[in-house]
C-alpha cells in the first residue's frame, strides 16, 4: 500500500521539478534585469559563527559589503567542505556575482575555484589555500587570495618568546588540529625560529583543537609530567592559550609566558590582566573587508596583475603595552577602517590598503616548501616571467607607497612591537619586513 | 551446573577493575609521577564533567531511552549562568540548574506525551539548543568576572579539598544513592526490563521518564555551570565532547543500551577508565591519529569485558 | 485409519541431557502413519523436549532416529523440515513485521530464485494462496502476519509444514504440534482440531497439550512421559482422562482440580466493585456487572465477544466511552492504572511475557514491584530492604514458587511466571483482582496450585473477576458466570457449589 | 467484526501517513520558493539532488543495519577511512582509485559486521569505537592534511554531465540506489535482514545464518557509504580527514524520517530518499533564504520532531509508550 504512495510521491516531486524548471526560466530573467542596476549581492563564506574570529571576520565583511553600497549575505559551513561547495554553487545558481571569504580545507580551494571559474563568478579568497594551487591554475575570476604568513607569525612568536624567557627556558608548543595548515605552520615557524636560541628547547608539543578546554586539560596533564620547569607556552590561538593560562593559574604556576595567536575582543582580558603574555593579530576583520573589496573592484572591471594574484597581508604583535590601543582601535562597535578607499574602482588613484600587503612568488611560497609539486604539475610560468620582469618589486613598492592611513600600526610609544609586519618571500628565504607609523 | 555459571559470573564483576589496574599501573609505571596526589586530583578534576554528565545519562540508559541533548544542555546551561553571574553571582548558578531541569522536562514530556523516540527528541533538541545558546552567547564566549561564580568550581567547602574534585565525588553518592536504595531507581529498572508490564503494574511509568529527564539535565546544567566557572567564561560549543563520550562511559561500563541491566558504579568505572587513558595518553604524548585508535580498541575491549550476555535476549 | 499400521517414524533409546541434568533418558517410540499421537507429561516431563529433538532443534545425545526406515538424524530444524517434520511451536514460530507469503518460505525461497538472483514473490503469493483456499484459511498472504488473529496464525504454521515438505517432494509431512491449543478459546480449538483430524488423511501429527479432555477426545494414542522417560500409553477409547492425569502425576490425584469442594457461596453481600453501563461502540456495550466480596465472578464468551477489552477497559488500559465504574461505593475516573492500583485492583494479563513479568529482572523485584513505593518510607524514598526480602520469601514459600529471589524471571517455567504475577499482587494484599486466562500454558500441575491458591485469597476477602476462555475454569472455579456474546451480557448464573451449569447450557449462550 | 473497523482506520491512517514525507517536502518548497525566488531556479534544484544524492547513499546504507535492529555509527570513519586510505594507495584518481574506495568501504563495514555478529558486541558501541578507529587511521595516513586526486576522470565521475545540466552524480546515485531498494526488498538478503530485525531467534531457528546476514548488512552499508565517498571525494577532488564530519546525525533522523524505526524490522531502504530530500531541501532553502544559522538549528529541530511525529502515528496506536 505504500508502494502506490510512493508512487504518487515521485510523479509529484517530478512535477514539482518541472513547474520549478519553467517557472525558472521566467523568474530568472526577471533576476537577470533586475540585477542590472540596483545593489549586488555580495557572498562571504566562512567556517562558523561560533568561534570569535570567525565573528569579527563576519563583521569586517558586513561593513566593507555596505560601504560599498553592496547587500550582505554569509554563508557558514561549519568546516564541511561539501557544504562549503554547495553553498557557492547554490549561490551561484541565484546570480550572486561577487564571492569572497574562507575555506573549511586547503584542499576544497581548488573545486571552488573552479567552480567560480565555471559559474563566471569574481571570488577573492583568505588564509586557506590548496598545495601547488595558484589562481592562475584556476582562471582569471580567482582574484586575489590574501595571506597572513603562518610561518613568519611562528618565527616572530618564537623570537618574543626567547626574548620573553631571557634567552633561555624550556617551553611548550600547542597546535590546533590536525590538518590545519595555519596552525602546523605557526607551530613550525616557532621551532625554526628557537633555533636561533641555542638555550631554549621545546620540551613537548599537542594538538589542542583550537579549543579551550583542550587547551586546558593538555596543560594541566604537562603540569603535573613537568612540574614547574616550564617557562613558557606558544599557541596558535589565543582560545587554547586561555586554557593553558587557566590551568596554570590553577597550579599557581604565575611566571609562565604564554603567547597565543588572533587577538579578538574577549581574549584581550586576559592579555590586560597578564594572563596572556603576547597575542599576535591578524586583523582577521581587514581580511575579509578586502576580499571583498576585491571581489568588488573585478566585478567593475579590475584586473589584478600576476605579482597581485598572491598578497602576503600585515600582522602585530601584542603585549600589555600596547593592548590599550589595540582594544580602543579594533574592539569598538564599527570597525576603523574606510573601505570605500580600498576600492582600485572608486579611487583609481589614492587607494589605500590600510595594511602591509606584499606580494607572494608561489615558486618560494612559505606554504609549501616542505610540499613535494603532485606529478606533473608545475606553477604557471607567468609568475616565473613577472618576477624576471620585476613586476613583484613594483607592487610591493606600489602597495607600501599607497599604505598611508597607518591605523592598523601600533603607536610607536608601544615599543618594541611598535611595527606591522608582513612576510616577503620575493629572494629565495624568508624575510619578514615591518611597517613603523 | 548453576556453580560454574556462578563462578564465571564472579569472574565477569572482577574483570573490569582488573583492565582498570592494569591500565592504571601501565602508566603508573611509565610515569612515576602519574600516581602523584596532584594527578590524582588532577585526574578527578578532568573527569569531573563526564563524570557529572554521565551519572545523569545513566538513569536514560537504565530505562532504555537516551538522552542526545545533555552537550548542548550544558553549553546552554553554562551560557545562562555566565550571563546571569553579573547580576545574580552565585545564584546564577541555581538557574542554570534549574534551565537543565527545565530542557529535560521537554524532553521527557515530548517523549512521553507526543511520544516520539527519545533519540530523535533529543538529537533534535540538540541542534535547537546550540542555536539558543549561540544566539544568548553571541557566538562568543561570556567571560565570567563574578568572584562568587568562579568559587564554584575554584573554592573549597570542605578543607583544601578544591569545590571542582568535591562536586563529583558528592553527585556519584547522590546517585548511587538514588538509583540503587530508592522506589524510584528500582522502578527505572523495571521501565527498562518491560516498560509495559512496569505500566500494568501501576508503577506512574510518564512521571519516571519525565523526571529522569529532568535528573539528566539537571546534571548536564551543573556540569556546564561548572565547565563555566572553571574556565572563566561559557564558550560555544563547550559541552560538544559530552554526549558521545557520556554514552561511551555508560556503556563501557556495561550498562546496556537495550535497559535495565547496569548502574551507577559501572559508569564510574567507565568515566574513570576514559579518564585516566585520556590523561595517560597526554602524557605518553602520543599523536592524536594513535589516540584514537586506541582509544577505539579499549572501548571494544571494555565492552567485551563488561557485557554480560546472560542477561540479553539478543545482543543488537 | 488405524488399520494398516505402518511405521512413518521410530525413535530408539533417545537421551539428551542439558548440562547435566537428564531432560530424556532412554526413550523408544514409533509413530504410525497417519496418526494423531498425544505426548502428555507435566512440566519438565521432557515432552517438548523429545518434539524438539525430533524436529531437530536439539540434537540427541545418543539414541537412533528412522523416517520410513531411514536413518534421519537432522543437523538443525531447516534439515528436518525439509525432510519433512516440522513443528508448531508453543511461542509461535513467525516473524510478526513479515507477509503471510514470506514467513512460509522463509529460509526456503531457493525454490523461487529467478536467473536474476531475484524473487518470484508471485509465483510465492499465488502458491500461499492457492494453499491458504485450499486449507479454508481466510488470510491475505500479503498481509504482515501481525495483522493475522492468533488462530490464523496457528494454522499458517501447520500449512508451511504442508507446502515446505511438498517444496521438497514429501507427500505426507510429520507435524508436531507444541500445545497449539493453549491460547484459544473453544470454538477455535474445535475448527483447529476438525482441521487436524482432516489433514491427518495425508499427515501424520504428535499433539502436546494441557488441555487432557481434548487429548482424550482427539487423540488415537496418547503417550505419557514423566520426568523425561516414557512411562507408558494410554488408549483414549479405553480409558478416561483421570486414569491419564493420574500416569502423569504420578500419583493418585484428586477429581476436583478447581477445589470446587472448597468453593464457599455464602459471601457477604457487600459489593467490592461495580460497573454501571460501560459501554464503547463495536466492542462492548452497555456492561452492568456486580462484583461482590469475596466471590470469583467468571467472566466467559467467545473470543472476540469483547471480554477480555472490557477487562482492559476496568482496571483502565484503555480508554471507554461511557458508563462509569464504582470501587467499594466510589467512582474511579477512566483510564488511569496507577489510580486503580491506588484504590486496590490489580490485574494479570494474559500475555505474561509482554505484560505480566519482566523477564530480565530477578524475581524478588518482580514480586515487590507493584508495592516497591509503599515499601519506601517517604522522607528519603529509601526503600526498606528489611521488609522488602521477608515480603518476598514470604511469598515464594506461600506460593511455592521453584526459584531463588535472584533467579531471571525468564529462567522459569510458565506456571512459576504465573505463581509470581500473582504473588506480586497478593504482596500489595489488594481487594479486588482481574484475572485474564490466569492458566493459560501453565500444566496441569501448576494450574491445581493456582486454583487453590485462588480460593486461599478469596477466603481472605480479596474479590476476583476471572475472564477466561477455558470453559471447565470458568465453570469449575467461579462463584458467578457471566456470558458475553457480540459486546453485549448474554447471561448471568449462579454456579453455587452444587449448581454448577454445564458447558452445553452455557454453550448456547455464547453462540 | 469490531476487527475489520479498526483494519480498515488503521490502513487509512497508514495511507497518510506516507504520504507526510512527500507532504512536506512540497510544503517545504512551496515555502522556500516565496522565501528566495533563486529557491526554485533549475540549477538550485540540482544542486538539493547532487548534494543528496550522496546523502541517499550513506543513508540508504546505514538503513540496513538499523532495518536489522542495530545502529552504525561509523559512518565518519568510513567515508573518511575508505576515502583516505584508497587516495593514498593510488592518488592517480583513476579506475583503480574508484576501485579501492569501495573495496575499502566493504571492508571497514565487514569489520564492524565480524565484531558485532561473532564477538557478539552491540553494535551502537562497536560502530562508535570503530568510527574512532578509522578516523585515527585516516590521521595517521595524511597527518590531517588532504590529498587533491586531480584527475578529470575522477572528478567527471561527479561533475560530469553526461546529460546537459545534470551532474553524473545524480543519474549514478540514482541507479545504484535503484538497484540497492531492489536488492533490499527482491531478494533473500534484503528479506533476512527484515527477518532478524523482527524476530532473531525465529529467523534462526528457522534456519536462517543470522550472524552471516548480519555481516552482510554492516558490509551493505559500509559498501554504500564507500560509494558515498566515491561521489564526494570526486566532487571536491580530494580525500580528506576532514571530510563527512556532521554526516552521522544527518543520515539516521533522515533515515527515520523516511519511516525506518529504529527497532528494527519496519521501514525500508526505499523510503530513506524522502527523508533524505527533506533534510537537504531544509538545509539549502533556509541558507538561501539566509536565515540566521542559529535559527537554522531550532527550524531543522521543530520541523524533524514534527514529521517523525506525524510519521509514527500508526506505530504509536500499537505502543502507549515510548522509550
Amino acid at each position: 500500500m505504500y508502494k502506490n504512495s510512493f508512487k504518487i510521491a515521485t510523479t509529484l516531486l517530478i512535477c514539482v521539478f518541472f513547474w520549478a524548471e519553467t517557472f525558472c526560466f521566467a523568474s530568472g530573467d526577471q533576476e537577470q534585469s533586475a540585477a542590472a542596476d540596483g545593489p549586488q549581492k555580495m557572498l562571504t563564506t566562512y567556517a562558523t559563527m561560533a568561534n570569535d574570529f570567525f565573528l569579527t571576520f563576519d563583521q569586517g565583511a558586513k561593513e566593507a559589503t555596505e560601504a560599498l553600497g553592496n547587500e550582505y549575505i554569509s554563508a557558514t559551513d561549519d568546516r564541511k567542505p561539501e557544504k562549503f561547495i554547495s553553498n557557492m554553487s547554490s549561490y551561484a545558481a541565484s546570480d550572486v556575482k561577487m564571492m569572497s571569504g574562507y575555506s573549511p580545507t586547503i584542499g576544497s580551494v581548488i573545486e571552488a575555484t573552479k567552480l567560480v571559474n565555471r559559474e563566471k563568478v569574481f571570488y577573492s579568497n583568505v588564509l586557506e589555500i590548496a598545495d601547488w594551487w595558484t589562481p592562475l591554475d584556476a582562471g582569471p575570476y580567482w582574484g586575489m587570495f590574501h595571506f597572513p604568513d603562518a610561518r613568519a607569525i611562528g618565527m616572530q612568536g618564537g623570537d618574543v618568546m626567547a626574548e620573553a624567557v631571557g634567552e633561555k627556558g624550556k617551553t611548550l608548543l600547542l597546535l590546533g588540529f590536525p590538518g590545519s595548515k595555519a596552525g602546523n605552520d605557526r607551530g613550525l615557524g616557532y621551532k625554526i625560529a628557537l633555533e636561533n636560541y641555542p638555550g631554549m628547547e621545546v620540551l613537548a608539543e599537542e594538538y589542542g583543537d583550537f579549543t579551550r578546554d583542550k587547551g586546558y586539560s593538555v596543560t594541566a596533564d604537562w603540569i603535573i609530567k613537568y612540574g614547574d620547569t616550564i617557562d613558557g607556552i606558544y599557541c596558535t590561538n589565543t582560545s587554547m592559550a586561555v586554557g593553558a593560562a587557566v590551568a596554570c593559574k590553577e597550579a599557581g604556576l604565575t611566571d609562565v609566558k604564554i603567547i597565543g595567536t588572533d587577538a579578538n575582543k574577549e581574549n584581550m582580558k586576559y592579555l590586560k590582566d597578564g594572563s596572556l603574555y603576547g597575542i599576535c593579530g591578524i586583523f582577521g576583520p581587514w581580511l575579509a573587508g578586502h576580499a571583498a573589496v576585491v571581489a568588488y573592484d573585478m566585478y567593475n572591471g579590475w584586473e589584478p596583475t600576476v605579482a597581485e594574484t598572491m598578497m602576503s597581508t600585515g600582522f602585530i604583535m601584542l603585549t600589555q603595552d600596547n593592548a590599550d590601543w589595540y582594544i580602543d582601535t579594533f574592539c569598538g562597535d564599527n570597525l576603523p577602517y574606510d573601505w570605500k578607499k580600498m576600492s582600485r574602482t572608486l579611487n583609481p588613484d589614492n587607494w589605500d590598503p590600510q595594511n602591509l600587503m606584499v606580494p607572494i612568488n608561489p615558486n618560494t611560497f612559505s606554504n609549501w616548501e616542505f610540499v613535494e609539486k603532485p606529478k606533473g604539475y608545475d606553477v604557471p610560468e607567468e609568475y616565473a616571467m613577472a618576477l624576471a620582469a620585476g613586476e613583484y618589486k613594483e607592487i610591493r613598492q606600489l602597495y607600501l607607497d599607497h599604505f598611508k592611513d597607518h591605523t592598523t600600526v601600533p603607536p610607536s610609544s608601544s615599543a618594541p612591537y611598535d611595527k606591522v609586519f608582513a612576510s616577503n618571500n620575493i629572494n629565495d628565504e624568508t624575510v619578514v619586513d615591518s611597517v613603523v607609523k | 551446573m548453576k556453580e560454574s555459571v556462578n563462578k564465571m559470573t564472579a569472574l565477569m564483576k572482577y574483570l573490569p577493575l582488573l583492565l582498570l589496574v592494569v591500565v592504571s599501573l601501565f602508566f603508573g609505571i611509565l610515569y612515576p609521577r602519574f600516581f602523584s596526589i596532584q594527578n590524582v586530583l588532577n585526574l578527578i578534576r578532568q573527569m569531573s564533567f563526564l563524570m557529572i554528565v554521565s551519572m545523569g545519562m545513566t538513569f536514560i540508559i537504565l530505562m532504555g531511552s537516551i538522552d542526545a541533548s545533555v552537550g548542548a544542555n550544558a553549553t546552554f546551561c553554562g551560557v545562562i549562568g555566565a550571563l546571569l553571574a553579573p547580576y545574580l553571582g552565585g545564584g546564577a548558578i541555581i538557574i542554570g540548574l534549574l534551565a537543565g531541569a527545565g530542557v529535560g522536562a521537554v524532553n521527557g514530556i515530548i517523549v512521553t506525551k507526543v511520544k516520539v523516540p527519545s533519540f530523535l527528541v533529543t538529537l533534535a533538541l540538540m541542534g535547537a539548543l546550540d542555536g539558543a545558546a549561540l544566539l544568548l552567547m553571541h557566538s562568543s564566549p561570556v567571560n565570567i568576572s563574578n568572584q562568587t561564580f568562579l568559587d564554584f568550581s575554584n573554592g573549597s567547602l570542605l578543607f583544601s579539598f578544591p569545590n571542582v574534585d568535591l562536586i563529583p565525588i558528592v553527585i556519584i553518592v547522590i546517585c548511587y544513592y538514588i538509583i540503587t536504595k530508592t522506589a524510584f531507581g528500582r522502578s527505572l529498572y523495571a521501565i527498562g526490563g518491560n516498560e509495559q508490564a512496569t505500566f500494568y503494574s501501576g508503577i506512574k511509568v510518564r512521571h519516571i521518564q519525565v523526571i529522569a529527564f529532568m535528573i539528566s539535565g539537571v546534571m548536564s546544567g551543573l556540569a556546564g555551570c561548572l565547565q563555566a566557572s572553571m574556565f572563566e567564561a561559557a564558550c560555544p560549543y563547550m559541552g560538544n565532547s559530552f554526549l558521545m563520550n557520556s554514552i561511551a562511559a555508560v556503556v563501557i561500563g556495561g550498562t546496556q543500551l537495550s535497559g535495565g541491566v547496569g548502574g551507577p558504579l559501572r559508569t564510574v568505572f567507565g568515566v574513570v577508565l576514559i579518564a585516566i587513558i585520556g590523561s595517560g595518553m597526554n602524557f605518553m604524548g602520543l599523536e592524536p591519529a594513535t589516540r584514537q585508535i586506541v582509544t577505539g580498541a579499549i572501548m571494544i575491549l571494555a565492552v567485551s569485558v563488561n557485557i554480560d550476555r546472560s542477561k540479553m535476549a539478543y545482543v543488537k | 485409519m488405524r488399520g494398516e499400521r505402518e511405521i512413518l517414524f521410530k525413535a530408539e533409546g533417545i537421551t539428551k541431557q542439558f548440562s547435566g541434568v537428564r531432560a530424556l533418558n532412554d526413550v523408544s517410540i514409533e509413530i504410525y502413519k497417519n496418526e494423531i499421537l498425544g505426548l502428555s507429561g507435566e512440566n519438565g516431563a521432557g515432552k517438548s523436549t523429545l518434539m524438539k529433538v525430533i524436529a531437530g532443534v536439539y540434537s540427541k545425545d545418543s539414541g537412533r532416529m528412522f523416517l520410513k526406515d531411514r536413518e534421519y538424524n537432522p543437523a538443525n530444524y531447516r534439515e528436518g523440515t525439509s525432510q519433512g517434520i516440522s513443528m508448531v511451536f508453543q511461542e509461535q514460530n513467525l516473524v510478526p513485521n513479515l507477509f503471510g507469503y514470506e514467513n512460509i518460505f522463509l529460509s526456503h525461497e531457493k525454490f523461487f530464485l529467478k536467473k536474476s538472483g531475484v524473487l518470484n514473490t508471485k509465483a510465492m503469493i499465488d502458491k500461499t494462496r492457492m494453499y491458504f483456499e485450499q486449507f479454508e484459511i481466510d488470510a491475505d498472504p500479503a498481509k504482515r502476519v501481525s495483522s493475522y488473529s492468533f488462530h490464523q496464525r496457528q494454522l499458517v504454521e501447520i500449512v508451511r509444514a504442508f507446502m515446505i515438505s511438498e517444496l521438497y517432494g514429501i507427500t505426507h509431512p510429520f507435524i508436531l504440534l507444541d500445545e497449539p491449543t493453549a491460547a484459544l478459546a473453544e470454538k477455535e480449538r474445535e475448527l483447529l482440531f476438525s482441521k487436524v483430524t482432516k489433514y491427518s488423511e495425508n499427515a501424520t501429527f504428535c499433539l502436546i497439550s494441557h488441555r487432557l479432555s481434548e487429548m482424550m477426545t482427539y487423540c488415537n494414542r496418547i503417550m505419557v512421559l514423566r520426568d523425561g522417560e516414557l512411562v507408558g500409553e494410554v488408549d483414549p477409547k479405553t480409558s478416561e482422562e483421570h486414569d491419564l492425569h493420574t500416569m502423569m502425576v504420578g500419583r493418585e490425584v484428586s477429581r476436583d482440580i478447581y477445589g470446587t469442594s472448597k468453593q464457599e457461596d455464602g459471601f457477604r453481600d457487600e459489593k467490592a466493585m461495580e460497573i454501571k453501563g460501560l459501554t464503547q461502540e463495536g466492542v462492548y456495550e452497555d456492561i452492568n456487572i456486580d462484583l461482590n466480596k469475596g466471590m470469583i465472578l467468571g467472566l466467559g464468551g467467545l473470543v472476540g465477544c469483547g471480554k477480555r477489552d472490557l477487562g482492559k477497559a476496568i482496571y483502565g488500559i484503555t480508554e471507554y466511552q461511557s458508563g462509569n465504574i464504582l470501587v467499594n461505593g466510589n467512582s474511579v475516573n477512566k483510564g488511569q492504572i496507577s489510580l486503580m492500583v491506588k484504590k486496590r485492583v490489580g490485574y494479570i494479563p494474559a500475555e505474561r511475557k509482554g505484560f505480566g513479568i519482566i523477564e530480565y529482572l530477578p524475581v524478588s523485584w518482580n514480586i515487590s514491584l507493584p508495592s516497591i513505593f509503599s515499601l519506601s518510607n517517604n522522607v528519603l524514598m529509601k526503600v526498606d530492604r528489611k521488609k522488602e526480602s521477608s515480603l518476598i520469601d514470604k511469598y515464594i514459600k506461600r506460593f511455592r514458587i521453584k526459584a531463588s529471589p535472584e533467579d531471571m524471571c525468564f529462567s522459569l517455567s510458565g506456571g512459576n511466571q504465573q505463581k509470581v504475577v500473582l504473588a506480586k499482587w497478593i504482596a500489595k494484599n489488594l481487594d479486588i483482582i482481574i484475572l485474564d486466562n490466569p492458566t493459560r500454558g501453565v500444566d496441569v500441575g501448576a494450574k491445581e496450585e493456582i486454583y487453590s491458591l485462588l480460593r486461599e485469597i478469596v477466603k481472605e476477602g480479596v474479590s476476583i473477576l476471572m475472564i477466561t476462555d477455558d470453559l471447565l475454569e470458568l465453570i469449575g472455579l467461579s462463584n458467578q458466570i457471566v456470558i458475553m456474546k457480540e459486546g453485549r451480557i448474554s447471561e448471568i448464573r449462579d454456579a453455587g457449589k452444587n449448581s454448577k451449569p454445564t458447558e452445553k447450557e452455557l454453550v448456547q449462550y455464547m453462540v | 467484526m469490531t476487527a475489520d473497523v479498526k483494519e480498515k482506520a488503521k490502513i487509512d491512517i497508514n495511507k497518510i501517513v506516507n504520504l507526510v514525507p512527500i507532504i512536506v517536502i512540497i510544503a517545504l518548497m512551496i515555502i522556500f520558493s516565496f522565501l528566495s525566488p533563486a529557491f526554485l531556479r533549475f540549477r538550485n534544484l540540482v544542486e538539493i539532488l547532487q548534494l543528496s544524492s550522496i546523502y541517499l547513499l550513506i543513508a540508504a546504507g546505514v538503513t540496513f543495519p538499523i532495518l536489522m535492529g542495530s545502529i552504525d555509527l561509523s559512518i565518519t570513519g568510513i567515508i573518511v577511512g575508505s576515502g583516505v586510505i584508497a587516495a593514498t594507495i593510488a592518488p592517480a584518481g583513476g579506475l583503480f582509485t574508484v576501485f579501492l574506495i569501495l573495496f575499502i568501504g566493504l571492508c571497514l563495514g565487514l569489520f564492524n559486521g565480524f565484531l558485532v555478529a561473532k564477538i557478539k558486541l552491540p553494535s551502537f558501541i562497536v560502530t562508535l569505537a570503530t568510527n574512532f578507529i578509522y578516523c585515527g587511521i585516516a590521521v595517521a595516513l595524511t597527518e590531517g592534511y588532504n590529498i587533491n586526486i586531480r584527475s578529470n576522470f575522477f572528478s567527471n565521475i561527479s561533475n560530469g554531465r553526461m546529460i546537459p545540466g545534470i551532474p553524473n552524480s545524480i543519474i549514478l546515485a540514482g541507479i545504484i540506489y535503484i538497484i540497492f531498494v531492489y536488492l533490499s526488498e527482491k531478494t533473500k538478503t534484503g528479506r533476512y535482514i527484515m527477518a532478524i530485525g523482527g524476530k532473531e531467534d525465529v529467523a534462526a531457528r528457522m534456519g536462517i545464518n543470522v550472524a552471516k546476514y548480519k555481516i552482510i548488512a554492516f558490509a551493505l552499508s559500509g559498501l554504500l557509504i564507500g560509494f558515498g565517498t566515491l561521489f564526494l571525494s570526486a566532487r571536491l577532488g580530494m580525500a580528506s580527514a576532514q571530510l563527512g564530519s556532521g554526516y552521522i546525525f544527518s543520515t539516521l533522523i533522515a533515515v527515520v524520517v523516511g519511516g525506518t524505526a529504529l527497532s528494527g524490522g519496519v521501514g525500508g531502504v526505499r523510503r530513506t530518499i524522502l527523508g533524505v530530500l527533506i533534510i537537504t531541501i531544509l538545509e539549502n532553502g533556509m541558507t538561501l533564504g539566509g536565515l540566521d544559522v542559529r535559527i537554522q538549528y531550532m527550524v531543522k529541530a521543530v520541523i524533524l520532531i514534527g514529521s517523525v511525529y506525524l510519521i509514527s502515528i500508526p506505530d504509536r496506536s500499537r505502543q502507549d509508550l515510548m522509550k
